[in-house]
């Protein structure tokens, strides 16, 4: 069974079909690339995996969970008895709910996935480490109780908070930035910090959505390495990229869509070779 | 003067807290019942503005009907006092608990709105329920007039009549609030409420439960305002629907804005700007309003991040303001 | 005389002294191309130049005349056109409507408005299909095609494009070189700020490598391309 | 020679709020008795001082206030407007043992607290409404009414007071509701009014909205019989209204001081104008003034300024005071002042309020 | 027959709702503050409508309703002028300081508005002279009657309404007011005069309030200095209900709020009326959160 899997994924904005019966796996432990020309779906696809929206259409497995698929319209909720005792507190209808309604963002992150996004969406007016430490948030558990009363088991969890953090800047090399506020790094420092956020909510899938946008030559390169190493540690990584050297050099299989369809699925080399993709997306001569 | 500093710094904070408080003790002692009861009123608000602050300043919520909170509290001692005998201070635990259930239930289906609409929300419930007390809903609330006849507290034996002992019993209250307020400020929560300020999405998909963070703030500060409402009832002995009014809302949104968001010293200047001056300067009578408006606008464009800011704030603060204070000068 | 004159020019952002004394000079007709590490200035640059930051030291001369601490809609007026980095569309006007936001100082003259308008669609085509859709609801590389064609609504003496490839796919990102240059030839002159120094150097005439907030190499496109430096910094050699 | 110290007098009126109005005339009123009093030598050889608070009508500051003038150390406090206010003033004023007198806060339980030093110089809401009902029923020979108030204490309380009245006489109550005193459109409840068929429609509120139901009911071509109450017994009621939609409107009240016959009442209206240039607009003004000629004749006749003998005085021996609104025939144990004065007006074609020909059985 | 008169007596309130709740559009839309002075402007079109009736009845002697025409301009323009002033003194400084501090400076020149109001004018409540306002009136089938001011309300309302939508959503400027109230800066870089738009937004939305303000009190006859407080929360609600910044939103809100009113206190109770109205807002609300013609969102992740 793979990691993630798509099945017939649809979304359709108005009239506008984005995303069209998509369907594709990832698997534990690789490096998949999602490639297409601007407004192909590849971010819209990324969205419903992480429940911003529901689709249209299709379901989206993890661990073989569904997490997501069309929301049920009202009429389908006011026919559904459960709909109408959900708000009980019994756990047992909680749980068979919690299997049909859609999944929200937070709860999707608590299964172990997370993201970055395509412009960058940091904390700006907080300093490079609270924002770190906003992915330890689910991996944590203090309330009001434990806040006001302050039981040593709490004061444990705020130094793990904070050991974990930098552990995270560290890995991204910005543990020199710790106190700064983050929206004044450089774009390509913010980018590094969007990563080490969402690695420290530990997922065992990251997404990526163009990191590599706005960095220049070297900084990609270096970037490249991070994933690689992210990967490494055991990490699958799903990611959007405009860049070929990026997506050519790491990836080991790719996805491209157009026009919100599935064109091409292989190795990199399958891709490149690939007359459908070399006329909607890559041009004639290699960039 | 900076060796003085530095030797001051130097002190064990706790020193400075005992000091204030000891302060805070023996300030109202030479003072007329007049001023002690402005002092009373002044840490009332003080309570009122930290309980605001929680949802304004921590999570960033927009709530302009807190004061409806406030009634609910003061109505629950009231009619548990005049109807069932209960002792005024037994009433207070009530009291925060009819004011957190309501938070919970008026704010629960509110929570997805954005900013302003948010706001007008909680503006229009904080009409509803004082229209409510005024329309005498089930006939409890006694209408316009209110409900009266509120015993006096007791304390071990001793009636709290006298300003003072109210101002104490406040007091009590403001420094247990303190205390809670500023360890939520840095926990995990207060962590979770300042992702959630800054950036909604971008929290949710750090795994962060928006509307139950967003709820919980709703429910400490509304319970919190309950029990100053309870306070109120006690040293007033009359409560009436105009504790629900807009201006009074208004007046705490005003508290937690003026002074600083998210800040505790800046609720405290911002109770001395918009209760406690106001009420010494009865002088200026009839212009006493037009004063306060003029203070407001004087002191936000002086100090738009507020009299006394959190130390956060005023890093955003003085950044955005040097980057527009560069940009060209506005209309030439 | 040179089209822009940049002296000794002082940015600060608080107390971030973001440029420290730029120099350049743009000449009529050229492109020039600024380039550069993440947090350089280039950015800095061009907003001091299109007058949204207020330079505290320094001149700029545009057209033989002091354009510093101008309000940025009187020097937009003069015929300097920016394009901002980062996809700054007007998140709720149609794609439409940004565009004829971008023609906001040609005034009423709609022959040319429509004439640009057609110009963009052609270069664009995916803007046309979506001419009816909030700009904030187009996917990333949509958003930079409105950047862009903005733009080129106007009629400018002086286009200062930030960072144009960004999130654009790699037929794209040929086809808006390819138009830059194109621009260029029709008598406008460019400024150019890329992260994909190669490119942006293969098209540009002369370049200037920006440092923390300093110029620190600048000359012929041709030289810098060869420069052991810039290959090794910007280029990705290694 | 030291001079003999002052006579402090306190006013705790709303200065600003929604009774701005109210509480500015009760200003001016009191005001310019205590120039007169001064004028003619002051009170026992000693100049009168007036301090007057402002409470907004709000009773966080009434408490505040009553605080303060407790501080200053008058000898009697004049007030406050709304019963909201008075009630946390009163608890105050009466442990510090100062003479209370309201000029307007009729709520009856103010004075079941046993308070030994507060009166009222207003009667209560029931004295009026069992006019109202009397009259409606003997006068205009009504049979069904419709009554209106405005959610506010005093008008709330007349309202109900007529209805069980009116009940009492056998009169059907078709219609009993409130309008909200903020709004200015009350067409709405006067379409529904109009569909109820009243003989009479008894309104308890205050004399603007009185005037914009006359004036929209005029407007809607409702054929309505109004009768107001004392609160709308003011000159503006038909500014507001307009002269044609007011014709022929009745208001139960205390008689109007230029009716009284007691050359105290028409000297001290005729003052009143000449000082301010506007006449008693109000009847809660004139209360006020009302209840400063109270302390000042006790504090006459007892020749003394301690609170407890002015107030022993009030409950005892004071009978047939000389007052603003009729003579005061005294004060019940309670504090309420007995008798009732009211009569009926009615607003005639030059837009004056006379003395209605016919008066209800007393 | 009474349903249909109570229509007719809710649009007539809608319409004034709606009124002043363009104004809070035009200024919301662009700046995204709530302009709490707004219904202080609104009132004190009240009362300078008050003061140029009295002076132009005075000049001419006798009494016509054309003396209404020159203080509706001199109203407008005063009126406009404030509310351009206000933006100068208590706004402008605070653009770039995030979205609380201009909410308190707003509050602040509400309470100065309203206590200059209530100590030039006095606490009591003014009258308008009479004999102003045209009396006629049509009488439909079954009685309903509409008043000549009613309909000349109505029509008014409507003709400002398609007139700004018109000039929002056609002209050169209009585009541009909607370009300010996104981006400050990359306005400029297209060559738009922030501060002029800002400043015609500022005229037109005052303007609008004061002779709103003028009409109101016009068409009920007497109005006092709580008048503002009042029209301006429930017109602000009314722009909230149709979602805020959106001119035809603001029309239909206000409709909205006035008949919802006008039913509610008709065939419930007019005590509950407003509780009716807020409960119906927040309903509205929770389902349709931008407000019913809603808020264009585009927020692209
Ligand atoms: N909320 C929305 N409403 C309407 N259309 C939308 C919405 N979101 C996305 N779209 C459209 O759906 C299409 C797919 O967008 P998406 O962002 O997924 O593209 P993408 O593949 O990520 O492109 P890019 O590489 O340019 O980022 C685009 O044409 C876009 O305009
Ligand atoms: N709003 C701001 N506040 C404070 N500092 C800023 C701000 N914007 C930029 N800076 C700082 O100014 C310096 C120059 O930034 P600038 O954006 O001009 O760089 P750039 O060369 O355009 O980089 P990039 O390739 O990331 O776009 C950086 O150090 C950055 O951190
Ligand atoms: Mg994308
Ligand atoms: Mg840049």
């Amino acid at each position: 069974m793979a990691l993630l899997e798509l099945r017939g994924l649809t979304k359709q904005f108005g009239g506008l079909v984005a995303v069209d019966h998509v369907d594709f796996d990832v698997n534990e432990g690789e490096i998949l690339g999602l490639i297409g020309p601007n407004g192909a779906g590849k971010t819209t696809i990324f969205n419903m995996i992480t429940g911003i929206y529901p689709p249209t259409e299709g379901e989206i497995f993890f661990r073989g969970e569904r997490i997501a698929h069309p929301s049920l319209t009202w009429k389908e909720r006011l026919a559904t008895p459960l709909w109408w005792v959900s708000w009980l507190p019994v756990s047992a209808i909680k749980k068979r709910w919690d299997g049909m309604r859609t999944l929200r963002p937070h709860e999707i992150t608590e299964r172990g996935i997370a993201r970055t996004f395509q412009t960058i969406r940091l904390f700006k007016n907080l300093t490079v480490l609270e924002n770190v430490m906003a992915g330890l948030h689910h991996r944590t558990r203090a309330g009001v109780w434990g806040a006001i009363a302050r039981p040593p088991s709490q004061q444990q969890e705020e130094a793990y908070i904070v050991a974990e953090a930098e552990k995270y800047l560290a890995f991204m090399g910005l543990s020199d930035y710790r106190d700064e506020l983050a929206k004044n790094l450089p774009y390509g420092h913010q980018r590094r910090l969007e990563i080490a956020r969402a690695l420290a909510a530990e997922p065992s899938l990251l997404i990526l959505d163009e990191p590599a946008a706005g960095l220049n030559e070297q900084e990609t390169l270096e970037l490249m390495d991070t994933i690689r190493q992210i990967r490494d540690s055991g990490i699958t990584i799903l990611l959007i990229e405009h860049d070929m050297k990026v997506v050519m050099g790491i990836c080991e299989r790719i996805v491209v869509l157009d026009y919100g369809k599935k064109i091409a699925e292989g190795t990199p080399e399958e891709v490149q070779n690939n007359p459908r993709v070399i006329e909607a997306y890559l041009g004639e001569e290699e960039v | 003067m900076t060796a003085l500093r530095e030797r001051l710094q130097k002190v064990n904070p706790l020193w400075w807290q005992l000091g204030l408080l000891v302060l805070a003790i023996l300030f109202p002692l030479p003072l007329g019942d007049y001023h002690r009861s402005v002092l009373w009123r002044t840490g009332l608000y003080i309570i009122l503005g930290l309980s605001l602050n929680i949802i304004v300043g921590y999570a960033g919520l927009f709530q302009l009907g807190h004061a409806a909170f406030y009634a609910l509290g003061a109505y629950t001692t009231a009619l548990l006092n005049i109807h069932f005998g209960v002792p005024i201070l037994l009433t207070l635990p009530v009291a925060i608990l009819v004011g957190a259930v309501f938070g919970y239930l008026i704010t629960r289906p509110i929570l997805h709105l954005r900013g302003d609409y948010l706001c007008i929300v909680t503006i229009a419930f904080g009409e509803v329920v004082r229209l409510a007390l005024v329309n005498n809903i089930f006939g409890i609330t006694g209408g316009a007039n209110g409900l009266s006849g509120i015993e006096r507290p007791v304390l071990f034996g001793l009636v709290l009549r006298q300003p003072i002992y109210h101002y104490y019993l406040v007091l009590f209250f403001l420094v247990f609030t303190i205390f809670a307020v500023r360890r939520l400020e840095n926990s995990r929560l207060g962590r979770a409420w300042m992702y959630i300020r800054e950036d909604e999405v971008a929290a949710e998909a750090m795994g962060i439960d928006t509307v139950r963070v967003k709820l919980l703030a709703f429910i400490i500060g509304s319970g919190w305002a309950a029990l100053a409402g309870s306070l109120y009832a006690a040293k007033i002995t009359v409560v009436s629907p105009d504790q629900a009014k807009f201006l009074e809302s208004v007046i705490m949104f005003c508290i937690v804005v003026l002074g600083g968001t998210g800040s505790i010293p800046g609720v405290f200047v911002g109770t001395l700007g918009m209760v406690t001056l106001p009420e010494l300067s009865r002088a200026l009578k009839d212009w006493r309003d037009a004063w306060l408006g003029l203070a407001m606008v004087t002191m936000m464009i002086a100090r738009p991040e507020g009299l006394w800011p959190s130390r956060r704030i005023r890093m955003e603060i003085r950044a955005a303001k040097e980057e527009a204070s560069v940009a060209p000068a506005a209309g030439n | 005389m040179a089209l822009l004159e940049i002296e000794n020019l002082h940015t600060y952002y608080g107390y971030v002294h973001a440029l420290k004394g730029i120099n350049l000079t743009v000449e009529e007709g050229e492109i020039v191309t600024l380039i550069g590490a993440n947090g350089a200035g280039k950015t800095t640059t061009l907003r001091t130049i299109s007058g949204l930051i207020r330079p505290r030291e320094g001149r700029i001369v545009f057209d033989g005349q002091e354009i510093q601490g101008m309000p940025a809609h009187k020097i937009v007026q003069m015929g300097i056109c920016h394009a901002p980095e980062g996809r700054q569309i007007f998140s709720t006007l149609t794609v439409m409507e940004n565009l004829n936001m971008g023609a906001y100082t040609l005034g009423g003259d709609k022959e040319t408005i429509e004439e640009n308008r057609r110009r963009v669609f052609d270069l664009f085509p995916r803007l046309e299909e979506r001419k009816n859709q909030l700009g904030g609801t187009l996917s990333g590389g949509e958003q930079q095609m409105l950047t862009i064609g903005r733009a080129l609504m106007s009629r400018p003496r002086l286009l200062m494009l930030d960072e144009p490839s960004l999130g654009l796919a790699p037929l794209l990102v040929k086809t808006i070189f390819e138009i830059i240059k194109e621009i260029n030839q029709r008598g406008v002159t460019i400024l150019l700020v890329e992260q994909n120094a190669r490119a942006a150097l293969k098209i540009a005439h002369r370049g200037y490598v920006l440092e923390t907030g300093r110029v620190v190499l600048s000359g012929p496109a041709q030289e810098l391309l060869q420069d052991e430096r810039v290959r090794k910094a910007y280029l990705g050699e290694r | 020679k030291k001079e003999p110290e002052t006579i402090k007098i306190g006013l705790e009126v709303p200065l600003t709020g929604d009774y701005a109005y109210e509480g500015q005339g009760m200003e001016k009123a009191v005001r310019l008795l205590v120039e007169q009093v001064n004028e003619q030598g002051g009170l026992l050889g000693r100049q009168v001082e007036l301090i007057v608070e402002d409470d907004a009508g709000d009773p966080t500051q009434a408490a505040l206030v009553a605080q303060r003038l407790v501080d200053a150390g008058v000898v009697a406090v004049i007030g406050a407007y709304n019963s909201t206010a008075t009630e946390p003033a009163s608890e105050i004023y009466n442990e510090a043992g100062i003479l209370h007198i309201t000029p307007s806060s009729t709520a009856t339980r103010l004075t079941q607290k046993g308070f030994q030093r507060f009166f009222r110089v207003c009667f209560l809401d029931d004295r009026q409404g069992l006019f109202a009902a009397k009259f409606m029923k003997e006068v205009l020979g009504a049979q069904n009414i419709a009554i209106l108030h405005d959610n506010s204490t005093y008008a709330q309380g007349l309202a109900e007071h007529t209805k069980r009245y009116a009940e009492e006489m056998g009169l059907n109550v078709v219609f009993f509701d409130a309008i909200n005193p903020d709004d200015t459109d009350f067409t709405p409840i006067l379409t529904n009014i109009a569909s109820a068929a009243p003989d009479a429609v008894y309104f308890t509120g205050y004399h603007p909205q009185g005037g914009l139901l006359l004036k929209q009911s005029g407007e809607l071509g409702l054929d309505l019989q109004w009768v107001m109450g004392n609160a709308c017994n003011n000159p503006e009621l038909i500014q507001i209204a307009g002269l044609e939609n007011a014709v022929g409107t009745y208001v139960t009240t205390e008689p109007l001081p230029k009716d009284l016959d007691y050359p105290e009442a028409k000297e001290y209206v005729a003052a009143f104008e000449a000082k301010y240039g506007e006449p008693v607009a109000s009847v809660w003004w004139l209360m006020a003034a009302e209840a400063f000629n109270v302390i000042r004749y006790a504090i006459e006749q007892t020749e003394s300024t301690d609170p407890a003998v002015l107030a022993e005085f009030l409950h005892n021996e004071a009978k047939d005071i000389p007052g603003l609104t009729g003579p005061i025939l005294g004060w019940d144990e309670k504090g309420d002042r007995l008798g009732t004065i009211h009569v009926a007006y009615v607003i005639d074609e030059n837009g004056n309020f006379i003395l209605n020909p016919e008066q209800p059985s007393p | 027959m009474q349903f249909l008169q109570q229509l007719v007596n809710g649009i007539t309130i809608g319409a004034f709702y709606a009124l002043v709740a363009l104004g809070y559009t035009m200024v919301y839309g662009v700046l995204k503050l709530i302009n709490f002075a707004h219904g202080d402007l609104f009132m004190w079109g009240a009362y300078l409508g008050l003061t140029g009736l009295t002076v132009a009845l005075a000049a001419l002697g006798y009494t016509t309703p054309w003396a209404i025409l020159p203080v509706v301009i001199f109203v407008m323009t005063s009126v406009a002028l404030m509310g351009v002033l206000v933006e100068r003194i208590a706004y402008r400084p605070l653009r770039s300081a995030g979205r609380l501090a201009p909410v308190i400076s707003a509050l602040g020149v509400a309470f100065i508005l309203e206590s200059l109001a209530r100590n030039v004018y006095g606490a009591s409540w003014k009258t308008y002279p009479q004999g102003l306002t045209p009396s006629g009136g049509l009488v439909l089938a079954g009685g309903v009657r509409v008043s000549l001011m009613q309909i000349i309300v109505l029509v008014a309302s409507f003709l400002l309404m398609a007139g700004l939508y018109l000039f929002v959503h056609r002209t050169r400027v209009g585009t541009a007011m909607r370009a300010v109230s996104l981006d400050h800066d990359v306005s400029r870089l297209m060559g738009v005069d922030v501060d002029r738009i800002i400043m015609i937004v500022f005229l037109i939305g005052p303007g609008l309030g004061g002779v709103a303000g003028l009409i109101v009190a016009l068409y009920y006859g007497s109005f006092d200095f709580t008048l503002g407080w009042i029209f301006g929360l429930k017109a602000f609600i009314a722009a909230i209900l149709g979602g805020i910044g959106n001119i035809p939103g603001a029309m239909l809100g206000g409709m909205l709020l006035g008949i919802i009113e006008t039913l509610g206190a008709g065939y419930m109770s007019p005590q509950w009326k407003d509780v009716i109205a807020y409960i119906i807002l927040i309903l509205i609300l929770i389902f349709r959160p931008t407000g019913l013609l809603g808020e264009r969102v585009a927020e692209k992740l």
